[in-house]
């Protein structure tokens, strides 16, 4: 199986598939998941639609994960993520601020002026010279329009905002742009993703690229998209955003993360968020 | 701690012991009545039992096999039983053995309700999860579900 | 049996063995010394003077915070424990595959014999890591002891 | 979230007496266990959501003795089987001894 590679890593995949693959000719362990419980994550991929992709179908984290899951998600009820989305429905028009003001002042409906928004960020900010996430763009309006004091990353105002603002994109694909201004970010994000780090040296694409649909000891490893985020992880019990989503799993790899909202997750994000361009945005989510 | 002299028989040893005790577990939980359960868990269940020992059946507990996460873990609990003025459940407790506190929840019933209640509940490891149902007329019954709690990835 | 590494591979890795093979990797580690054996890295002298005690090795081996080798790897014998990853082969026979210095340069940094592509991190090195936490910065994963226990172990797996 | 506002969905508010009504709740509640440690080590204490009632008209009809064993933003979904029309109120106690509540109205013919 050749799959088209960036350039910069066709040296490097030439040297997997010369030396290295015995997983797949030995025997199965006896730990080995029966067939029934492995969630069948290929029926449900889309081509990808830039050929440069690395994947041979592109899937959302939503098919590598457990039945009771995807239940979970599946129902705007059930789906506990939606206590988010009505945190972020009343204060959208939250009047906040010296002037009065709420996001309902200048944006009226979010139903229709968010609309598709979200699915194409991270976006190119003219005025900063640089991309900006959909967090930091709630926070602009808030230091700008609103006058008000921004909110801090990870507060439950700044997380719930975002996903209530990205739930109106729900079924909407990922449609970052990547090209002009964006393109040093997007390789920057792209050589991100595939530098090891921290003690147990590995790199977003160790698991998430060469590994996805197998087990890390119980834990079935998806392709690590972002068309969910924030999610609502149900080992923390709250909506966790993308860049605390990869703060995590630097600190599992003992690396020391970088900071959210820094610029090297924002490369990250615009290159994960590539990675996955066509899927259907899921905001909010049900993830493991 | 295992002994240095003898470590290859003591780790076979603890394996035939180990495979031993899954088989075990996996048969009395697909047909013995009997609740193995720990000391906490057996007073729990005796005092809500007054003393009693339940018989296996008439209540269903339903939860997945394997958890993604056991920190929310789906689970439903049903009574067969018609649910009314005459007959019907009082109170279904459910504990978890290998919890720090087994005590999970308590659902009551009345003949205004149905028998049968979903929540979302935190198991710390894999273990046994009993429920135990008490009819309007004291009797008590019982279901018990093995959930393996799956430990993420790296390891950190 | 399959042959340790490509030849492909074999002429990267000649450097490597060239540069490191001849001192100490670090100072902060214990000295072990890397040779070429059948035409791939090993490293036949143990890292301790204090033999590897398999049993130990058994306990590194599923620690999640130690070895966590369950992690990626499947071993049949242990079924007591549950969830083995899949990431990497069974190690089922792994005995039978590497001896005990192969196994030993695996442990220790399986880039010698594989390839620098491998995902198996290296269990005892220190040099040419990025971002390491502050709390992990000049400490293997493993101790020289914890991998000549994990090295016993493996060789029991025949 | 100062005032809570707990999410409640009735499959249908309108049955024939001996019909049956699926409720379906839940409410954003952190349902810290006592059991975590802050950063310091420190035990943080329990705080819980200990009780949920559903009662129609005054009446308790369906209720819950909650545990730290139950996930944060605790969900529940049972049945009822109303024999009145009138008012449906769903009750949580915190362990501080507040309250949430919520009501709904449903009809039985």
């Amino acid at each position: 199986m050749v799959r088209p590679l960036p350039l910069a890593f066709t040296a490097l995949a030439l040297v997997v598939l010369a030396g290295a693959p015995h997983a797949q000719d030995m025997p199965p362990g006896p730990a080995a998941k029966e067939a029934s419980e492995r969630p069948a994550w290929q029926a449900h991929g889309l081509k990808p639609q830039n050929p440069n992709s690395p994947f041979d179908e592109v899937v959302s984290g939503l098919y590598f994960r457990s039945k009771e899951t995807q239940e979970m998600q599946a129902d705007d009820f059930n789906n506990p993520g939606f206590l988010a989305v009505e945190q972020g429905e009343e204060l959208w028009s939250k009047v906040d601020g010296a002037p009065g003001k709420s996001c309902a002042s200048c944006h009226n409906e979010a139903s229709t002026s968010m609309k598709g928004v979200a699915a194409a960020y991270p976006k190119w900010n003219e005025k900063l010279g640089k991309p900006i996430n959909l967090e930091q763009r709630i926070n602009i309006c808030r230091s700008g329009a609103v006058k008000a004091e921004p909110w801090a990353f990870g507060s439950s105002e700044l997380t719930a905002m975002t996903t209530y603002i990205r739930t109106q994109s729900r079924g909407m694909p990922v449609a970052v742009k990547v090209e002009g201004p964006m393109t040093p970010w997007f390789e920057r994000g792209q050589s991100l993703y595939y530098q090891r780090n921290g003690q147990l040296d590995l790199a977003c694409a160790s698991c998430h690229e060469k590994n996805h649909g197998k087990y890390l000891r119980a834990d079935f490893l998806s392709q690590g998209q972002s068309n969910g985020f924030p999610v609502y992880r149900l080992r923390d019990q709250r909506l966790v955003p993308l860049h605390e989503r990869m703060e995590g799993c630097m600190q599992d790899v003992r690396a020391t993360p970088f900071q959210p909202l820094s610029d090297e997750f924002l490369a990250l994000e615009t290159y994960v968020a590539w990675r996955g361009l066509g899927l259907p945005v899921e905001t909010p989510a049900v993830r493991n | 701690m295992t002994s240095a002299k003898i470590p290859a028989l003591n780790r076979r040893q603890a394996l035939a012991f180990g495979t031993g005790a899954v088989v075990a577990t996996a048969f009395a939980f697909r047909t013995g009545p009997a609740l193995a359960a720990k000391p906490a868990t057996d007073e729990a269940i005796k005092a809500f039992t007054r003393g009693k020992e339940p018989v296996r059946g008439k209540v269903k507990l339903e939860l997945p096999e394997i958890a993604e996460n056991g920190n929310t873990v789906p689970m439903t609990v049903s009574v067969d039983v018609p649910m009314t003025a005459e007959s019907y459940v009082e109170e279904v407790m459910i504990v978890a053995e290998g919890n720090p506190n087994p005590g999970v929840i308590s659902f009551h019933f009345t003949p205004s309700s149905v028998a049968e209640a979903n929540t979302r509940i935190r198991l710390a490891e894999t273990q046994n999860v009993i429920a135990v149902a008490r009819m309007n007329d004291g009797s008590v019954f019982s279901d018990v579900r093995q959930v393996k709690v799956t430990i993420g990835g790296c390891g950190g | 049996m399959r042959r340790p590494i490509t030849a492909f591979a074999l002429a990267g890795l000649c450097v490597l063995a060239t540069a490191a093979g001849a001192e100490t990797a670090s100072t902060r580690l214990a000295h072990f010394k890397i040779v070429a054996v059948d035409g791939s890295d090993a490293i036949p002298k143990p890292l301790t003077d204090k033999p590897g005690d398999a049993a130990a090795g058994v306990k590194v081996v599923v620690n999640r915070r130690q070895g966590n080798c369950l992690g990626c790897h499947q071993v049949s014998s242990l079924t007591a424990e549950s969830f083995h990853g899949e990431i990497g082969p069974s190690l089922d026979g792994v005995a039978g595959r590497w001896d005990a210095a192969h196994l030993r340069m695996i442990v220790v940094n399986p880039k010698h014999v594989f390839t620098e592509a491998t995902v198996m991190p290296a269990f005892y090195r220190i040099e040419g890591l990025h971002r390491v936490r502050s709390e992990f910065q000049g400490k293997p994963i493993l101790t020289a002891q914890q991998v000549e226990d994990v090295v016993a172990y493996l060789t029991t797996l025949k | 979230m100062a005032d809570v506002k707990p999410r409640i969905k009735l499959d249908k508010k309108d049955v024939a007496k001996g019909g049956i009504i699926e409720v379906k709740t839940l409410v954003s509640h952190t349902m810290e266990s006592g059991q975590r440690k802050d950063k310091d080590g420190k035990v943080i204490p329990r705080k819980i959501l200990n009780k949920f009632t559903c009662d129609l008209n005054g009446k308790t009809i369906f209720s819950a003795d909650i545990e730290s064993a139950v996930s944060a933003n605790p969900y529940f979904q049972f049945k009822i089987k109303p024999e009145e029309t009138g008012t449906l109120t769903f009750t949580w106690i915190d362990d501080d001894g507040s309250k949430i509540q919520a009501t709904e109205q449903i009809k039985v013919a």
